[in-house]
């Protein structure tokens, strides 16, 4: 009895221990957002050289922050844009975890591609960021946003284990 | 004194007089004004004078050797019908209807004569008169004994001319009635 | 909300860059032409050889040969004073003459001229008032004669010049 | 935005594991220490560190949207052409003279559907005629060579959107019945609805 009650003792302390410790797992997952991509972009080409092609825009303005992960991770970039006439690329710069994949050509249906690899696991546990530098071009045949539309894109970055 | 010069980048304008030189000054720009003009009117004559447009074209030239010979008379008859009461002789016949031309722009060619009749009967004889002055040199006489060519005018050179050529036909009591017939040609050929 | 109204924003901007952008629509060149004093003369080519071959016995004077087998054309845009002069680029021989005749529809023929002495100093008019404009085809006509005093001539090229001028 | 979608499910997934690690040791009898603790460690082990390959973390997305303008850009290569009437451009017995131009590289992007490119001149009343004709255009069609006047006339048809270029020919011609002179000729080329 006295053994049962020794071991119910124990067994409580280590329950205990770790409760708090899947608690503050439990927290972390849901408090702090493994990933975040900021506000929507707008990017305009509104100028174009004669005889050669309109002018390409880029856009830094965003940044994307992550957190390590309890194993070695990766982000990985899709779009959906389903009446896209235009170029739009992203490229991760700055990136402070991991390894930048080349500049990723965002394209419709496009499967998830790799956008950063090799993103070490915590500690620490802190938010990391780098920029997100999108580059919007197009030609003169593809036409324009009034007759054609605006091409809209819904980038969707997704950290995973690698 | 001093002399106040005008440059080339001088404009026109009368210089401001200057005491002492002032005069020297007007002179010097006086003339410097004259040349410019004179230059300018030259210059634009010079222009116009200039422009214009040309073409050529080639020629060939030639004169070829000619000789040309031509009578002026045609056929003629000539008659011993009358005797000279003094001499006993009948009277030779004479005849200068014929004039001959030539032209000939070659060098040192003569006017030959010549019979058709080897064996005449009578005597017939040819005289170039009235020769044109420089166009050759006439034989005096030539008599016409057989059909071999006689040289009747020479010396011609690069001249155009023309004598009257008399004809006189002569005959003896002796060699009675008959009649000769001379084809006469006239040739020109070298000498 | 926020979002959306920077949306808005973002198409007024982009609509007056449209319009912007669509000024653009022209470009301009300067382009000038100018149109200088014009003189031309041509020539169809070249006659025939030209060989005496004949004459009058008792006459010094052989038979002229002619030719007017070629053609002169001529544009100016300068005036109405403008003349057409032929020479030889060196005088004949006395004795031997070449006379040039050439028609004209928009100047005014001098006839037949004799060139035999006519040198690049002292070149013969043979068409004067010439108008401005053209004048295509037209006739040239070359008459050579000879003295048979003057001899006879090897072969000789001889080369006229005309020039046309104010 | 989708923050803590995927969050929730491993939160889900743990209180499974917390749950059923409770019910356990409070309801069924305990076997012994060591059985206990295997399984507790067993249990960590799948919390802190039993992610599977490909496991998703987190996602995010936003939207970027690019919007292209009508944008109409042309260009000539040079700002100046002259063409000069001499001697060399006469041929004797022709009244018309002619001297052509080809120096100029006309340059335009469109992206606009339905363009022509028209040409005109600012001379009301030139003294000559000066032409004007599009050479080997890379896109569209060139309209047959006009002579210019105030009122725009076609130059290249049909370019769509595109960019390209073409050489610009010039064309003067003068009689020479009109005598000389000169004309200063401001030529537009515009971009208008075909």
């Amino acid at each position: 009895m006295n053994h049962r009650i020794r071991n119910k003792g124990t067994v409580s302390t280590v329950t205990l221990f770790l409760l708090a410790l899947s608690c503050a797992f439990f927290q972390q997952q849901t408090m702090a957002q493994p990933i975040n991509v900021g506000n929507n972009i707008t990017m305009s080409i509104t100028t174009g050289v004669a005889g050669g092609t309109l002018t390409s825009v880029v856009n830094t303005a965003r940044t994307l922050t992550y957190r390590r992960q309890l194993a070695i991770a990766k982000i990985t970039v899709s779009t959906s844009c389903p009446t896209q006439s235009f170029t739009l690329k992203v490229l991760a710069t700055a990136v402070p975890d991991g390894i930048a994949a080349p500049e990723v050509t965002l394209v419709n249906g496009m499967p998830a591609t790799d956008f950063i690899v090799n993103i070490p696991v915590r500690p620490p546990n802190t938010a990391r960021s780098c920029t997100l530098r999108y580059t919007a071009s197009a030609t003169f045949s593809q036409g324009n946003s009034i007759e054609d539309g605006n091409d809209v894109h819904t980038v969707t970055y997704t950290i995973l284990a690698q | 004194m001093k002399l106040r010069l005008i440059t080339g980048t001088d404009s026109l304008q009368p210089p401001e007089a200057t005491t002492g030189g002032a005069m020297k000054t007007q002179k010097l720009y006086r003339a410097k004004k004259i040349s410019k003009t004179l230059v300018a009117v030259l210059m634009m004559a010079a222009g116009l004078h200039a422009q214009g447009s040309s073409a050529q074209q080639s020629l060939i030239l030639r004169v070829m050797e000619l000789n040309k010979l031509d009578l002026i008379g045609g056929s003629l008859k000539l008659t011993i019908d009358k005797i000279h009461a003094d001499q006993f002789a009948p009277t030779p016949a004479v005849n200068a209807n014929t004039t001959l031309v030539w032209t000939s722009n070659g060098e040192n060619k003569k006017i030959t004569v010549a019979s058709s009749n080897t064996n005449p009967r009578y005597a017939l004889r040819a005289a170039p008169q009235e020769m044109s002055p420089g166009a050759g040199k006439a034989t005096p006489v030539v008599s016409f004994l057989d059909n071999k060519n006689h040289d009747f005018i020479v010396g011609v050179n690069r001249s155009a001319g023309k004598c009257v050529i008399q004809f006189t036909a002569a005959a003896d009591v002796k060699q009675g009635i008959g009649i000769d017939t001379h084809v006469i040609t006239y040739t020109i050929t070298s000498s | 909300m926020k979002k959306s109204l920077v949306t808005l924003a973002l198409a007024g901007l982009s609509i007056l860059i449209v319009e912007s952008a669509s000024a653009q629509s022209s470009a301009a060149q300067n382009v000038t032409l100018t149109v200088n004093t014009v003189y031309k003369i041509s020539t169809s080519g070249n006659p025939s050889s030209m060989t005496v071959t004949t004459g009058t016995a008792g006459t010094d004077a052989l038979s002229s040969v002619s030719d007017n087998s070629t053609t002169y054309s001529i544009t100016q845009n300068f005036g109405n004073t403008v003349k057409v002069a032929a020479n030889l680029d060196a005088a004949l021989a006395a004795g031997y003459t070449l006379q040039i005749n050439m028609a004209s529809t928009k100047g005014t023929s001098a006839g037949t001229m004799d060139i035999s002495n006519a040198t690049s100093g002292s070149a013969v008019d043979v068409v004067t008032g010439i108008n401005r404009g053209a004048d295509a085809g037209q006739m040239v006509t070359y008459t050579f004669s000879a003295l048979a005093s003057a001899g006879m001539l090897s072969s000789t090229n001889k080369t006229v010049t005309f020039t046309l001028t104010n | 935005m989708n923050h803590g979608k995927t969050g929730l499910l491993e939160s889900q997934r743990l209180l499974g594991y917390i749950h059923r690690f409770l019910r356990h040791h409070f309801y069924r009898p305990i076997t012994g220490l060591h059985k206990v603790l295997t399984f507790e460690l067993l249990t960590l082990t799948v919390v802190l560190g039993g992610v599977a390959k490909g496991q998703t973390y987190g996602t995010d997305f936003h939207r970027v949207t690019v919007q292209v303008s009508q944008v109409t850009v042309i260009q000539v290569s040079s700002g100046t052409v002259s063409l000069s009437i001499s001697g060399a451009n006469a041929v004797a017995g022709q009244n018309a003279m002619t001297v052509t131009d080809l120096s100029t590289s006309f340059l335009w992007g469109i992206n606009v559907s339905q363009r022509k490119v028209t040409a005109r001149t600012n001379l009301a009343a030139p003294l000559f005629s000066l032409k004007v004709l599009a050479v080997n255009p890379t896109q569209g069609t060139a309209a047959p060579e006009v002579t210019l006047s105030t009122t725009a006339q076609d130059f290249l048809i049909n370019i769509g959107k595109s960019s390209g270029t073409t050489q610009v020919q010039y064309t003067g011609v003068a009689l020479a019945s009109q005598g000389t002179g000169s004309d200063a000729h401001t030529v537009t080329f515009t971009v208008t609805v075909q």
